[in-house]
């Protein structure tokens, strides 16, 4: 056969590699310590937060909840790249997004806890709630994105995905929209190997994610979503892109899933533990404390206060979370309309 | 047509957050001419030509009201919405909600809609009951230049999901005085087009011309009072109601098939508010529960004059 | 739950052209373990993980049934169902007809269907009026473990695309004689689980728990009869309107948003082949037109025996 | 930035140039002097077909129909590629495949002018009907295929649509589990450059559609599809390594939809005539004509003889066509079920 197919090849971006060491030192971002240190402690928050809903699960607190253990790099990493009033288009493993955005803990486990208030989104924050039916956000915010070029705003939209999500029709039209308006969007891919029990290679037979966005005319980039330097630096660069106006970018963040998919499932059905143990040594976590030791900006006493803080914090919001008042059945007929239509009046009134 | 055509144009004008999109509605002025001019006049970033992708224009249009644009959507032809019932059951009707008031979705999805136009496979279908079937959006079903003025543009203007079902048989087919003015009418509206006192004829769209049509060919026989549906969700049930109590009698027609048609939900809403009054079961004439048949058979499918008749003898000698 | 399974695994086991296919039903069991065990029996080439695709995984059903499969798909959970209904309206139902009978579409679609088991946003909607609009297509709705097998066989055999809504509350709530041997229940089948005389209660799928809670809780102070519609298209006609004529009196009971839903159907029907039997109007109990809440509120939702006695009482004293 | 995207490129595949010279003749398929002629004629009854078509239409006989103008070379030379018993998943602008395939033209004919025993599958052979929400047929295709594998067949589907059809969900849907499932599909995109007003360019902002392939891991082969000798040979080989087992096989014919979208439509308004002449001299029967005038296997009294034999075979067509008893209006209710359910029972006593 004549040359007529294409196989380029992807290579994965790495700054920060899994002893804690720079491996690309030109690439490495301008940061300062505090910006570092406030990477860190946001993972760390973003994990004991995690970690709480899974108890406030298992106590039946809370209900169905999707752990991040394992994504906080990718999660983190790429939100500090934003501005403040860029947008944010989430799933429903997002919730070291909503921690880093600033929304209030004790929302997030309203939210898990079957209470839509919860999802109230933070005034000053352009970000959508969480989104369950899988793939289908990522066409809002190729619209979001195409409002901001039709207003001729700076703004860029940044929409996050798990792997399975590239398999979904909603994916596919999103991003070719994304291509051929040439919207300021970024699209962030965490693949974390799997989709509930499906593994990233029944999932689809492309060698990469990132590859993908190759169909639709513009960039994909291969990233260790366990590198808070690499994700963030990417981020940062795709993000300017789209604010210049050079449009969309579609970014793979290769990481890993540690716990089940969400607590109503039992990995251990169907993935080897073995390859669990593996990811554990890439930690995104442990990966920036040695950085930060060899760097001379972590310690022992550094290390105690930044976890007591956060269980401090997340102790507080579960506090708040559990003295919310309970929600009136009325509300269910709430945000439904701007105005209530009188079927809806009646079958209220029907209600009462 | 040129009566949408016109909304579409007052309200760009006016107001510079509306814009199109759809298949082919830029230069080509949609496969209709509905949008003829528009690109001509306001360019390519307020009349837009989408890839051919459905779900992406719905769906692309959720995240555009979401960020303070107003998108009037086109689908092509209504066998070519369903794709879109996911993104409108799931998210435009749910996006006030989930975001607790913070965000909210003013599209609207122009639907050239039903069949009698002698065009291919899936060019013909009815499909407002699955959209009057979802929370959180809008139905409206002009059946007239005049009323689908006023209500495309209170449409546009709605600052929720609205559904526009524009009955394609009659883009040409009805001639009436279109006002140049703007003026709106109100999402929650059914007209009574003709006052009588012995049967309620009840329809929407495409089919308040045919059964206008049958009524006039009863020649006066019976007294008939015709109600336009003009919006479907919310209903205006009391015109309706009212109407069934005076006259005791009932006929719905509807081009789509027949069982879980809207004709259904309006016989409930009869029995539960005006069982007393009837003197005889309420009769559909409808769509068959078949596929639209290609149109060499399609005037068979559609009601038509004689069977809106038949059913009007039925329920007058019940 | 157990029942379907052994459904599936007894259909399999006859006939090899019968495969399932689905997000997670392979290894994992699925996500409600209803595929239990058969990947493990059958293998990666009959029980089989696909992306996550529901368009795909509707559509290449259609093709793996034309060419002779017999392919029973399974959706997660019903409200991602919605992206399959073009495919089902536009091709599942026409295949037939559009090849002039040379293919048809053997496949079975299994969805977990309703609330009440406390889970995410868009896992506890009921769907079932979609699906009855859809002409070319049957719904069948069981509502406990035995008519689930039954109904379950029936449909995997069954010449045309089937829907099957699996009532998910009951998955394990409901304990029943199951028997081993395999039986067949038809697709056309309504049943009357208990007789009574003043009025006639109809439900399907996870409702007739509900209704059975309900009438006990009267202690016979009404006699009721209660029909469970196991299959809504085609639907027992004969044994809803038998019934509404011996009673005269009718509560419906749906889940589903009310306007349009399947009891909107139901009361035409009845209006047109019982109206001259009614003592009141029927009444319906159903969700209403919001989105299903999160589990917080989702009971205040979903009909519950304080509402449908309600409705008893409503039209028992009209 | 570092090297981090995928840029590759793809070639167009030529064999027959538009002089009807072979510029490649390592690739020049073995074909017999009868298997170009059987090329040529039926390219000449594809064009004669379609020609009466439009005049049956510009009569009132027939109506909304697609022409083919300008695509026989994608739609004959890539059937010829196939065994008799493998499959064909078509769309609406089909009709050189369909005859191609042997099915009879009056039938053609009848489905055009809205009657549907037109579409009536020709026995023996395994061809869906016409489809016409674009896109959609695709992922059917690749569950016959699937099926095929399953089933230890060693037949083949082809799989026809347009450049509008890549920016659909059941594309992308189609596309990635045929990549997963390695099914034997070949997936035959005729790039006409036009989805009714909308150019390729608007459609996706890829630079070649074969290249959408590579996101679901298989290979994409752009090819003149103009050029009949490069279809067959590509499809051929496509079909080969289907047939193997190897998997699926994305091909872009890269073409031109001479006429109008349909006869419902009117390109001049939105393209510009200029781009139409240069088209014209791509002609894929010219061509050919050629290059079998410089082969010597062309004549006057041939070419006579060719497109007389055509225009019987059409016009016996036509005959036939208007020949046909009508359809019974009960017959809608035939085929929607393998039984009528009581309700459509009803419906049709009601309508009797
Ligand atoms: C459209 C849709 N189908 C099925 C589901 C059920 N479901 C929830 S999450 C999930 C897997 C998602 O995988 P991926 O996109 O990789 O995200 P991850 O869970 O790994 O973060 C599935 C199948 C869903 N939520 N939405
Ligand atoms: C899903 C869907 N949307 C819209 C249409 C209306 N329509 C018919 S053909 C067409 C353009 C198709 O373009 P392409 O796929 O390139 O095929 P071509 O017509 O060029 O052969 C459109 C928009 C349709 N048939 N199906
Ligand atoms: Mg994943
Ligand atoms: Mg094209």
């Amino acid at each position: 056969m004549p040359k007529r197919e294409v196989k380029p090849k992807l290579e994965m971006f790495q700054i920060l590699n899994e002893d804690g060491k720079i491996v690309n030192t030109r690439e490495m971002p301008q940061l300062k310590n505090e910006d570092i240190k406030r990477m860190y402690e946001l993972m760390v928050l973003s994990r004991v937060f995690d970690d709480v809903a899974l108890k406030l699960q298992r106590e039946g607190r809370i209900l169905t909840y999707a752990s991040l253990l394992g994504q906080e790099a990718s999660q983190i990493g790429s939100v500090l790249a934003l501005q403040k009033d860029d947008w944010i288009v989430p799933s429903f493993r997002e919730n070291g997004v909503f921690i880093t955005l600033g929304f209030p803990m004790e929302g997030l486990y309203q939210y898990w806890a079957g209470d839509e208030r919860g999802m109230k989104i933070l005034e000053g924050r352009n970000a959508l709630p969480v989104a369950i039916p899988v793939g289908t956000q990522v066409p809002h915010a190729v619209g979001i994105a195409w409002a901001m070029k039709l207003q001729g705003r700076k703004n860029v939209v940044v929409t996050y995905f798990g792997d399975g999500a590239t398999s979904k029709g909603d994916f596919h039209e999103g991003m070719n929209f994304a291509g051929v308006f040439k919207v300021p969007c970024v699209f962030i891919c965490q693949n974390n190997q799997w989709a509930i029990s499906v593994p990233r290679s029944r999932q689809t037979a492309s060698e990469t994610l990132a590859q993908k966005a190759f169909a639709y005319g513009f960039d994909g980039i291969l990233v260790d979503g366990n590198d808070v330097f690499a994700v963030f630096k990417v981020t940062k660069d795709a993000v300017e892109k789209a604010r210049a106006g050079k449009g969309p970018t579609f970014i793979e963040c290769y990481t890993y899933r540690m716990e089940n998919h969400t607590t109503a499932d039992d990995w251990k059905r169907y993935r080897d533990p073995r390859e669990v143990e593996e990811w554990k040594k890439k930690d995104p976590i442990d990966r920036l404390k040695k950085y930060m030791e060899g760097e001379g900006i972590w310690s022992e006493d550094y290390e105690k206060e930044v976890w007591d803080s956060a269980k401090a914090k997340v102790n507080e919001a579960v506090k708040k979370f559990e003295s919310v008042p309970p929600l009136m059945p009325l509300d269910m007929f709430e945000y439904v309309y701007a105005e209530l239509p009188p079927e809806l009046e009646e079958q209220r009134k029907d209600f009462e | 047509m040129q009566a949408i055509n016109l909304a579409l144009k007052q309200e760009m004008e006016k107001d510079e957050t509306v814009i199109i999109l759809g298949e082919d509605v830029g230069k080509n002025g949609g496969v209709f001419r509905v949008t003829e001019g528009l690109w001509q006049q306001f360019g390519d970033n307020r009349v837009i030509d989408t890839p051919l992708a459905e779900v992406g224009i719905i769906s692309v249009s959720i995240g555009l009201a979401i960020a303070g644009m107003k998108p009037v959507a086109e689908v092509q032809f209504d066998g070519f919405s369903l794709p879109m019932l996911d993104q409108l059951y799931n998210h435009a009707g749910r996006m006030r909600k989930r975001s607790q008031g913070r965000w909210h979705v003013p599209l609207t999805l122009r639907v050239p809609h039903g069949g009698g136009i002698r065009a291919l496979e899936h060019h013909s279908e009815s499909v407002e009951a699955f959209f009057t079937h979802i929370p959180g959006i809008k139905v409206v079903t002009p059946s007239g230049p005049y009323n689908a003025k006023g209500l495309l543009i209170s449409s546009i203007r709605d600052p929720d999901p609205v559904v526009f079902l524009e009955p394609k048989r009659i883009y040409r087919a009805i001639k009436e005085e279109v006002p140049e003015e703007e003026y709106t009418i109100p999402l929650l509206n059914s007209q009574v087009v003709q006052e009588g006192s012995d049967v309620t004829v009840i329809g929407w769209g495409a089919m308040i011309k045919t059964i206008k049509e049958a009524v006039e060919q009863l020649q006066g026989k019976y007294s008939v009072e015709i109600v336009d549906l003009l919006t479907l969700y919310p209903l205006d049930e009391k015109t309706v109601i009212d109407s069934v109590k005076k006259t005791g009698r009932c006929v719905i027609v509807q081009e789509a098939p027949k069982t879980c048609g809207f004709a259904a939900e309006l016989i409930a809403r009869i029995n539960e508010k005006a069982l007393l009054s009837l003197e005889a079961p309420v009769q559909r004439v409808t769509g068959y529960d078949i596929p639209v048949p290609l149109p060499k058979l399609e005037n068979y499918y559609i009601p038509d004059v004689t069977r809106i008749n038949k059913a009007i003898e039925n329920v007058m000698s019940f």
